[in-house]
């Protein structure tokens, strides 16, 4: 068990845990706007950990710039998401977006 | 094909989907539905094709396969976007997406 | 040359009718031109090959189709009595239709089909094979269903419509029949008759039963013969042409061309079929007679007749006799004259005078005096009465009956020849010996020449057939010539 | 002698490229006017290297099969290629008028032009494919321009009709695709003159065998799975319904006679064929039938179609499922091909005319047909021929099919296919007669006219099915080219 | 062992997702399900080392065909559609008979084939070297069976315009699909600016790198059109109008090259044959042809028939 195998077991079971806050949040939280907190925040955050874990794994320094790459596209997708959703279900403001 | 190998799991996987989709082809009557089941048995059947021409683990996945495979799903693709196509307009013109033939209660036939 | 032959004789008919298609309804003059001069040509190479058959030269083309389907034209001296037949009678039905028609709609389609009908005659007498019969049997039902509906009326409509059921289905059990035997024996050919002794007695029968009803719905015999006398709504001509040559004498002919050289009388004795094809044959000559008693319309009273006439050519046929063989094919001469003659004259009471039922035609003989006194020498034709062509064949008949060791035949002729003038005295004595009706149209003249010499032309003719009866040139002599060489037991 | 050899190239290259010029630069006239000679010319070409050299075979790219695509171009697809080139080059024609392109482009007069143009290289593609996989994709690519075709008209009932036998095609795509993908799975290669050396009793080639003939059934519209074709083809405007009923169901019939009677002779079980074979001829009564209950023309028309393509399937029990060729074989196989032509020919006449009446009156219901003989001889006269070869009389080809299907019947022993076959063309005269006789009755005057030079193509159309029909001796021998063992006659 | 595990988990997964889009009640919920099983099996493809296939399954398989789904679903809601009622449970009975049936078939099939069979692989390899590509893929999809592929790109362009062919006659000459409009400085405007370059050179690299590694035009192609299709959702772009001569001539571009260096193929030995010597070259030319059309092609798919004037 070299350290970098049990650094990667500890961050991708952290990831795990964060993902399952994530999806119970998405599920039980009453309304909209808090379950879009819930799983933008806690599954980013999971998925940061969990590609950490990955890069330990990584041969060489591009497969690294890759895996930070996935991460950071994610976090941008899901970012741009949760806005308009909230956006278009905000009470009251009937958005004309398409 | 002896054995739980990954070629054979998928394989039967891909049966499985198979029958999982013509059910929904011939169960459901709407046709966004049918649409979807139409999708699950195509990839399910590239599925038994690419594992049947994974067999041989030493020498890797068959390109012949693969090659027909990617072509099948731009098919796939294609008969999909024209059968959207075909539904939208028809929701337009006739204000439903099934065949007059499988809505229940009213006489399908004119 | 003698390869060529026939195909120039069916182009004759053929070429004419393809042009006048499309030809534009006001070129009348070229239309008539080239229908007339399809005949004269027609009826001059007809009378060459009368001289060249008659020495015993045969004229035989073949061109193959696919393997088992090949085109024989065979010309011997059956078909020439049943092709100078037909061309010597469309020569004059084409004179008489133009004046008949002459002003009416339609006319380049109706000559296309009527000269596209005669093609198909033509093509039924000359065919070598089996396979070839039918194939212009079949045209023959397509040429004369648009002259049937030519008027275009519902009435013409409905006769187009049951006449198309009954030929339709015959043919279809024709083909069926013709299928079947030539998967047993291999392509059947009228010149070397197949070796039908080796097969099964059974599915022999069922053949011959076949190809009989095939064949019985054009000759009409009694229960396929529906057709026929609805058909009448046709314009004169049609029915003239039609029923009294074309149609009926091809399933008659196709009858005598099963019986004789396919199967073979001796054949058709033994596996005993020979005594059911006499019985329908005189059924329907009595049935036919009876029928035509009720009529009082004249155009459906020459359609039964007809019925009845056609069906002595088959008891010809059916009787295992030489004479009554030669009875029976003199008759498909003697009947096509005599009854073109009534036709014609119906036609003409029609036109000139609007006579269509028998109890308009009183005194007709005054008003129209030359029609009448053709339309009195056929019906005595028809009756049986000498000298007149009619007289002959029904003699040879009975005679052949008697040889054949048949007396019930003798029967039957007589009672038909009665039956004959019950229904044809009354017509004659209201022509010549009643006053005219107060409304009966008096028509100023007889009509033009080109419509008056036609009956005129067949009813001498029907009365030189019956005089010059043992003259070798004869349709008597001619019909001797053919069972000889041919039929020779 | 090189050139004869590129004609399964061509034939496939010529109408693509016709099609992307009519999507670029859609000027129909010029683009007709140099695709249909360029692509007879062509025809002329595959016919005399193939009467010359027996069969073209052309490895694409230069590699051989199993790896490459071989295109086949034997007796039996250069006679298919011919009849959709004649049957497409005069569709073409007739259509320039009513898909006209003035200077505001509309949608369907853009659309038709490389819709058809793709349709005919599809077509093509299917008839020379020697390769299971390419044939799907071109089967895949004839039904989407066939369902483009239907839905043409933009109307509720042919978008209706479009989606409905989108439906039954998918279905066939499928049952085809995983039939191919199995036999690939279980032979190593999908060149049907390969699958042929091999062996074929195992479970997944059977299974695989089950599968394509079912799928490729759904495609042709065989009885159980018709109730797409009369909606489909009567919607589409005249010119594609020609091209529709006349065509595209011999794509996968074609097919279907290639799997069963070049890849995988021994396969059939004589169930299997007297199966197929009783489905053909429930589609002929059937089809008949309903044809006669139909009270419009194109509807009518339709059904024909559905009736007629029972006629294809009696070859199967009569010629299919032994390598060895009985002497009624070749009889019957040439049959079936003889009567899918001259079908091709009449059928597409038949629309065209009913096309032409429709047009001139204004309306499909029967009265349409009232005295078309005095106001369009031409057109009434291609109905009545064209009629002659669907009710298989002489002289058409469609009497020399129906012969050669009788003589195989009768030499076989089965007889009850001979009862079907004649029974097939009496129901076909009942509901052909119908329309026909209502063209002799006189017209109101109330209906237009067509231009005659138009009226003259369907015509000559179905001229073409009586010139198969007299003039057979040639056809029957050249489709004999490539036949595994060419029997000799039928009968004896 | 631990990757049968993940297999047969993985498996598992594939089928209860597919059970789910079919059987789900809310048709949303059965494409948003559809999505997910189309990347499950992209994962499955993974599995099985067929890397261009799990690349093509994700991009188009899943991807596109859930925009359409997706799309299609949320246009026949504004068009109030109604949902029919599921069948009768005697018919449903049957149906799920057949499908047992079909299934233990195609199962029995894959039973009876031969476990060491190897398909054309060797074969592959052999002339591998004269196809002139190193990804054995793109050698078959181009070279060794190029005329599949063309038939292929040819079947795009015919539904692309058999979608077109279904607008409304008046619309015709208007630019396909809905106009797109987003608030100027909003989120998804300044996304639509900052993922584009990001998108391009990853697809084009995709297209690149087909030659010699999984990829290909198809692949690249189609991340090309959902570029595109970004741009446009921020109403950064509208489409050109359908009757555009240049619209036109990018869609017809890619099958109209392939076809000219096939034909240009018959004066150097045969149709459709890519000289050894220059065939990388060809390949990549035929490619990146492909690659714009199919880009375009895709594209127009998802926006749909023309709805709007041409203004």
């Amino acid at each position: 068990m070299s350290i970098a195998t049990l650094f990667t077991a500890l961050m991708t079971t952290g990831g795990l845990i964060f993902f399952i806050a994530g999806s119970v949040g998405m599920l039980r939280f009453p309304d909209q706007h808090s379950r879009l907190h819930a799983m933008t925040k806690a599954d980013n955050l999971g998925l940061g950990m969990i590609v950490l874990g990955a890069m330990a794994q990584a041969g060489g320094p591009l497969v690294v710039f890759k895996l930070a790459l996935i991460w950071i596209l994610a976090v941008a997708a899901s970012a741009v998401t949760a806005q308009t959703i909230a956006r278009a279900t905000l009470p009251g403001q009937a958005d004309p977006e398409a | 094909m002896t054995g739980l190998d990954t070629a054979t799991l998928f394989a039967w996987c891909g049966a499985g989907l198979i029958g999982i989709g013509l059910y929904g082809f011939l169960a459901n009557r709407h046709m966004l539905r049918r649409l979807v089941a139409f999708n699950v048995v195509g990839s399910g059947i590239f599925l038994v094709f690419g594992a049947s021409g994974a067999r041989r683990a030493d020498l890797g996945p068959d390109p012949v396969p693969q090659a027909l495979i990617i072509t099948g799903i731009v098919v796939a693709l294609a008969t999909t976007a024209l059968l959207v196509a075909l539904v939208i307009r028809y929701a337009d013109l006739a204000g439903r997406a099934t065949l007059p033939e499988d809505e229940p209660g009213d006489d399908g036939k004119e | 040359m003698n390869q060529a032959l026939p195909l120039i004789i069916l182009a004759t008919a053929l070429v004419p009718s393809l042009i006048t298609f499309f030809l534009a309804e006001d070129r009348v003059w070229v239309r008539n031109a080239l229908n007339l001069g399809g005949a004269v040509l027609k009826l001059a190479l007809v009378v060459f090959m009368l001289a060249e058959v008659g020495r015993g030269q045969v004229y035989q083309t073949e061109f193959e189709l696919v393997p088992g389907l090949s085109l024989v034209l065979r010309i011997d001296a059956l078909s020439l009595l049943f092709v100078t037949l037909s061309t010597v009678l469309w020569l004059l039905t084409t004179v008489y239709a133009i004046a008949y028609l002459h002003g009416g709609k339609n006319l380049p389609r109706f000559f296309g089909f009527f000269s596209l009908c005669v093609f198909a005659t033509t093509g039924i007498a000359f065919s070598g094979s089996l396979i070839t019969f039918f194939l212009f049997y079949e045209l023959l039902t397509l040429a004369t269903w648009p002259l049937v509906v030519h008027k275009g009326d519902a009435a013409s409509i409905r006769a187009g419509r049951t006449y198309l059921g009954y030929t339709l289905t015959g043919s279809a059990i024709l083909l069926v029949g013709i299928v079947w035997l030539e998967s047993l024996t291999g392509p059947v050919a009228f010149a070397a008759p197949p070796q039908l002794a080796g097969l099964d007695a059974w599915s022999l029968r069922a053949i011959f039963l076949l190809l009989i009803a095939g064949l019985g719905v054009k000759a009409a015999l009694v229960g396929l013969h529906v057709w026929l006398p609805q058909a009448m709504v046709a314009p004169a001509p049609v029915s003239a042409l039609l029923h009294a040559v074309a149609v009926v004498k091809a399933g008659a002919f196709g009858i005598v061309r099963v019986v004789y050289d396919i199967y073979g009388i001796a054949l058709v004795q033994e596996i005993d079929m020979g005594l059911p094809l006499a019985a329908i044959a005189s059924a329907t000559i009595l049935f036919g007679s009876i029928r035509a008693l009720t009529q009082h319309g004249l155009k459906p009273l020459l359609a039964y007749s007809t019925v009845s006439q056609v069906s002595y050519i088959v008891l010809g046929a059916a009787l295992f006799s030489q004479t009554a063989v030669v009875g029976g094919l003199v008759h498909l001469v003697h009947q096509g004259l005599m009854k073109i003659t009534l036709f014609f004259c119906a036609g003409v009471f029609d036109e000139r005078a609007g006579v269509h039922d028998i109890d308009e035609i009183d005194g007709i003989g005054a008003r129209l005096p030359w029609t009448s006194v053709a339309f009195t020498l056929g019906a005595l034709g028809m009756i049986g009465l000498p000298p007149i062509a009619g007289f002959a064949s029904k003699w040879y008949l009975g005679t052949g009956g008697l040889e054949a060791g048949q007396p019930w035949v003798v029967a039957v002729l007589a009672v038909s020849t009665l039956l004959n003038g019950a229904y044809f005295l009354p017509v004659l004595y209201r022509i010549w010996f009643r006053e005219p009706g107060p409304n009966a149209a008096a028509a100023e003249t007889e009509g033009p020449a080109m419509l008056l010499a036609p009956p005129i032309a067949t009813a001498a003719l029907a009365l030189a057939a019956g005089l010059f009866a043992a003259a070798a040139l004869s349709p008597l002599g001619w019909a001797t010539l053919i069972v000889e060489r041919q039929y020779a037991p | 002698m090189i050139l004869p050899a590129l004609a399964p190239a061509l034939s496939v290259a010529v109408p693509l490229a016709a099609a992307f010029l009519a999507v670029v630069a859609p000027r129909p006239r010029l683009l007709v006017g140099v695709t249909v000679p360029a692509m007879l010319a062509v025809m002329a070409l595959a016919v005399l290297g193939v009467r010359q050299g027996g069969p073209l075979v052309l490895a694409v790219g230069g590699w051989e099969p199993p790896l490459g695509i071989a295109l086949v171009a034997d007796g039996l697809s250069t006679a298919f290629l011919v009849a959709t080139a004649l049957t497409i080059g005069t569709v073409l024609v007739v259509a320039l008028p009513q898909f006209p392109i003035r200077q505001n482009e509309t949608r369907a007069g853009w659309a038709f032009w490389p819709l058809a143009f793709l349709l005919w290289a599809a077509l093509n593609a299917v008839f020379l494919s020697g390769d299971l996989f390419n044939i799907y994709v071109a089967i895949e690519f004839v039904t989407l321009a066939t369902l483009a075709l239907v839905a043409l008209e933009g109307k509720a009932k042919q978008v209706e009709a479009a989606m409905r036998y989108a439906m039954f095609a998918l279905f066939g795509s499928l049952a085809y695709l995983l039939g191919v993908a199995l036999l690939y799975a279980a032979h190593g290669t999908l060149d049907i003159g390969l699958l042929a050396q091999l062996p074929a009793q195992d479970t997944a080639s059977l299974v695989a065998a089950g599968l394509i003939t079912a799928g490729l059934a759904a495609k042709t519209a065989l009885f159980p799975f018709h109730a797409w074709l009369p909606p489909a083809h009567a919607g589409a405007p005249a010119p594609a319904s020609a091209m529709l009923s006349a065509l595209v169901p011999k794509a996968s019939f074609y097919v279907l006679l290639r799997f069963w009677f070049d890849a995988m002779p021994e396969a059939a079980g004589a169930i299997a064929l007297q199966l197929l074979g009783a489905l053909g001829a429930t589609a002929i009564v059937y089809g008949s039938i309903l044809a006669v209950r139909q009270n419009r023309l194109k509807q009518l028309v339709a059904y024909s179609t559905v009736a007629q393509i029972g006629y294809l399937f009696l070859v199967f029990p009569l010629a299919g499922g032994s390598a060895e060729p009985q002497p009624w074989t070749a009889g019957a196989w040439t049959g079936s091909v003889f009567h899918a032509v001259s079908h091709a020919f009449a059928k597409a006449a038949m629309f065209l005319a009913v096309g032409h009446a429709v047009l001139a009156a204004g309306h499909d219901r029967m009265s349409a047909m009232d005295g078309l003989t005095r106001r369009m001889p031409m057109t009434a006269f291609a109905l009545g021929v064209s009629a002659v070869t669907l009710m298989g009389l002489p002289p058409s080809g469609g009497f020399t099919a129906k012969f050669l299907l009788l003589t195989a019947a009768f030499a076989s022993g089965q007889v009850l296919w001979a009862a079907i076959i004649v029974l097939g063309g009496v129901l076909a005269a009942a509901y052909l007669f119908r329309p026909l006789a209502r063209a002799f009755l006189p017209d109101r005057g109330r209906y237009g006219t067509v231009p005659r030079a138009q009226q003259a193509l369907p015509l000559a159309l179905a001229m073409l099915s009586v010139v198969l029909g007299i003039v057979s001796a040639a056809p029957y021998d050249f489709l004999q080219t490539g036949r595994p063992a060419a029997a000799e006659e039928g009968l004896e | 062992m631990t990757g049968a595990i993940f297999d047969i988990v993985l498996c598992l997964l594939i089928l209860a997702v597919a059970l789910a889009a079919i059987l789900g009640r809310d048709l949303f919920g059965s494409v948003v399900f559809f999505i997910v099983y189309g990347l499950l099996v992209a994962l499955a493809w993974t599995r099985l080392g067929a890397v261009d296939v799990a690349l093509a399954e994700a991009a188009i398989g899943a991807g596109l065909t859930g925009v359409l789904l997706v799309g299609a679903v949320a246009r026949l809601r504004r068009g109030g559609v109604v949902e029919p009622t599921p069948p009768r449970p005697l018919a449903r009975g049957a149906q799920m008979g057949i499908c047992v049936l079909a299934a233990g078939l195609v199962g029995a099939a894959i039973a009876g084939l031969d476990p060491d069979a190897a398909g054309l692989t060797a074969t592959v390899a052999q002339n591998l070297e004269a196809s002139g590509v190193g990804n054995p893929v793109t050698a078959v999809l181009l070279n060794f069976r190029g005329y599949d592929t063309l038939l292929e790109t040819v079947v795009l362009l015919v539904v692309l315009i058999g979608v077109w062919s279904l607008a409304e006659d008046r619309y015709w000459g208007g630019r396909p699909g809905l106009r797109q409009h987003a608030k100027p400085g909003g989120v998804l405007a300044t996304y639509g600016r900052f993922l584009p370059p990001l998108g391009l050179l990853a697809g084009v690299y995709v297209v690149w790198a087909g030659t010699d590694q999984p990829g290909g035009a198809f692949q690249g192609g189609t991340i090309l059109a959902a570029v595109w299709l970004l741009v446009a959702m921020a109403g950064l772009v509208d489409a050109p109008p359908v009757t555009a001569r240049r619209l036109r001539l990018t869609i017809v571009a890619g099958p109209a090259l392939f076809l000219a260096v096939a034909v240009a193929g018959i004066f150097m030995g045969g149709f459709l044959h890519l000289p050894p010597e220059h065939a990388k070259q060809l390949i990549q030319t035929i490619e990146a042809g492909l690659a714009l059309s199919i880009a375009a092609t895709l594209a127009l798919l998802v926006a749909g028939p023309p709805q709007r004037g041409a203004r």
